[in-house]
């Protein structure tokens, strides 16, 4: 099993969601929740963050997307979407959860 | 009081995973009673406030974004967007909501006071003003 | 699974203390036991009962009370953090000569051993913060 | 000249109450004018009186009523911030049907117009925040 | 007179320090507090912004250097350190205070 | 409680701006009783903690950071140090506070427990552990 990571900071404001990705072994599981959940949109110019890493599965809150007007179809292609039972889902899948604020 | 100053709103935070960015639009809305010269500046992700589409029935918090519109009746002016932020998140004008604005006495009227301006013309307006409010 | 379940920012100012209710209300509803749920930091003030927002608004404070009540729930703010903050109850006024107390019903207070031992006893513990 | 304080965050989680507090006893000790203090957002829960911080750190509020008393200092909470975050005077008490204050001596809770009256009755307006 | 900016975030959390040097106008004064101090110290990868600003002029607080353990030989040449009093001396002499948090 | 778990304390914020590494502190503090197997982990600015020199004579903040000298009493056996996130700030392992331990039975004794590591290592490590605490 692997683990669980959250980001819920904006990843124009600050880092968190490039150390996790950095610092995340394979197999991970990254979620984005709250702010952090513009990191899952199209066409910004962090992208390459998500679209160019290996072994990492991501994962974005759908209600936080929806609260900041991010449509479904702006979301790069593999993000995929969960509610908060998802994000339970999520917890119990994985070996333990770290979270990157 | 007679004074006329030049209010700058800056925002740059994204709206709903902090409060700055409703709280600081409640100072917009009560500060319309003291007739000052008021613009808003939105830069970094300050931009995220004005993305249109925001649906909170699904998080339960309170849906502010309505209130961005009715900015131009509550003595706002100016709307300013820094486009090279815009532009990082991948983002164009056409996202962002559109704010009328009357002028009660003259009627003269304005479609939409949200201007996307770029960094010379942030740095300048910033600098023209007489206060800069921070959230 | 035994979830513990950690808050280290106050109510309104950031979203961290929404996320944290809609999980573990999310984990109850799948049947989850969640061991305790542990306010740190300014996590502390989400245990006022002062707190009137606006009508139109979610009542965070009450949501926690609430969803105690419903499923006796452990909710436990920590105590240095608490008497920095201004977050009171019987004992603690008397311990520090308070005049007033202000903790919101089924939090109770409490050290920062109580955090320690539910990530122990708990099969994961799940951080909300700033 | 004449100075308007805004102070953003609560006290410990965030140093700005610390930069805010430094910077005005600064400015009064120069001569300067401090027309008033204005408490926004978490900065409300800078005038709790129900804190009890460890006895070798400073206390950020006593700190703050201090200042207060010793240059008749206007220190403003915002009305709608600090019923959010449950800063309670008797006034409010009263209007919103809660059983204790919590405001600390020389901290006054009016609306967002005292800030912005501020603004525009000073030469200079000092942000503190996050 | 131009205008006092104050930054109190540290450059590698959030991109305050860079927003202020390319939003500011030109004899823009810059004063660095609280975790924005360690923007004033020399030997980063962002040392360049500063080194590389023209028309600026830099200042960082004393006490929050101190008490981040950051030595005076330590900080970048033509950084000004001021106390709180100089502080206000900057907020008098400059036109107006633009926090950028 | 007879389990025993590998705890591990993540702290990426620097000291003062904010509460949070202070309060981290505390918690590893009160663990101690606890009798688990305990890691610190200083990533990004993190790494800011364990700069030594700190005097906050003049600030009148609580100087917190000779307690991280004590941490080899309080069951502490290991505190990990981002190499890239020293390097990017200018910082080297000299700039950094040294810690001792003992154990006091076999009294093994090592003269600093403060270890510089690589990416890889931040990561593997982090993954080895069963609890993560983030502050």
């Amino acid at each position: 099993m692997a683990d669980l990571y959250t980001v819920n900071k904006s990843p124009f404001e600050k880092n968190s969601l490039e150390a996790v990705i950095r610092f995340s072994t394979e197999g991970a599981a990254i979620l984005m929740l709250e702010d952090g959940v513009y990191g899952a949109t199209k066409g910004t110019v962090v992208e390459s963050m998500i679209t160019g890493a290996e072994n990492k599965k991501f994962y974005a809150l759908g209600s936080d997307l929806k609260a900041r007007g991010i449509a479904e179809d702006r979301v790069i292609d593999g993000v995929e979407l969960v509610d908060y039972a998802g994000f339970v889902d999520l917890v119990e899948a994985n070996e333990k959860v770290q979270a990157w604020l | 009081m007679s004074e006329v100053k030049n209010f700058m709103y800056l925002n740059r935070r994204a709206p709903y995973g902090t409060i700055y960015a409703w709280e600081s639009l409640e100072v917009v809305l009560i500060g319309a009673a003291f007739d000052q010269k008021v613009s808003l500046m939105f830069v970094d992700d300050g931009v995220y406030q004005l993305v249109k589409g925001s649906d909170t029935s699904t998080s339960d918090m309170k849906n502010f974004m309505p209130t961005y519109r009715t900015l131009g009746d509550y003595g706002v002016r100016h709307m300013y967007v820094d486009q090279a932020s815009l532009a990082a998140r991948g983002l164009t004008a056409d996202d962002l909501i559109q704010v009328e604005w009357e002028d009660w006495e003259t009627e003269e009227e304005i479609d939409n006071i949200v201007e996307v301006v770029d960094a010379d013309s942030v740095a300048k307006l910033m600098s023209e003003s007489d206060v800069v409010f921070s959230f | 699974m035994k979830l513990a379940i950690q808050v280290n920012e106050g109510p309104y100012q950031h979203q961290a203390s929404d996320s944290a209710y809609h999980f573990t209300k999310a984990a109850l509803e799948k049947g989850h036991e969640v061991f305790r749920v542990f306010f740190y930091h300014d996590g502390v003030l989400n245990s006022t009962r002062l707190t009137t927002p606006p009508q139109d608004d979610r009542h965070i404070v009450n949501r926690w009370t609430e969803l105690a009540e419903q499923h006796d729930l452990d909710l436990v703010v920590c105590v240095a953090a608490a008497q920095r903050r201004g977050i009171v109850d019987d004992g603690e006024a008397e311990r520090n000569g308070k005049d007033a107390t202000n903790i919101a019903p089924k939090f109770r207070i409490s050290g920062l051993g109580q955090l320690v031992e539910a990530a122990i006893q708990s099969d994961r513990l799940v951080v909300f913060g700033d």
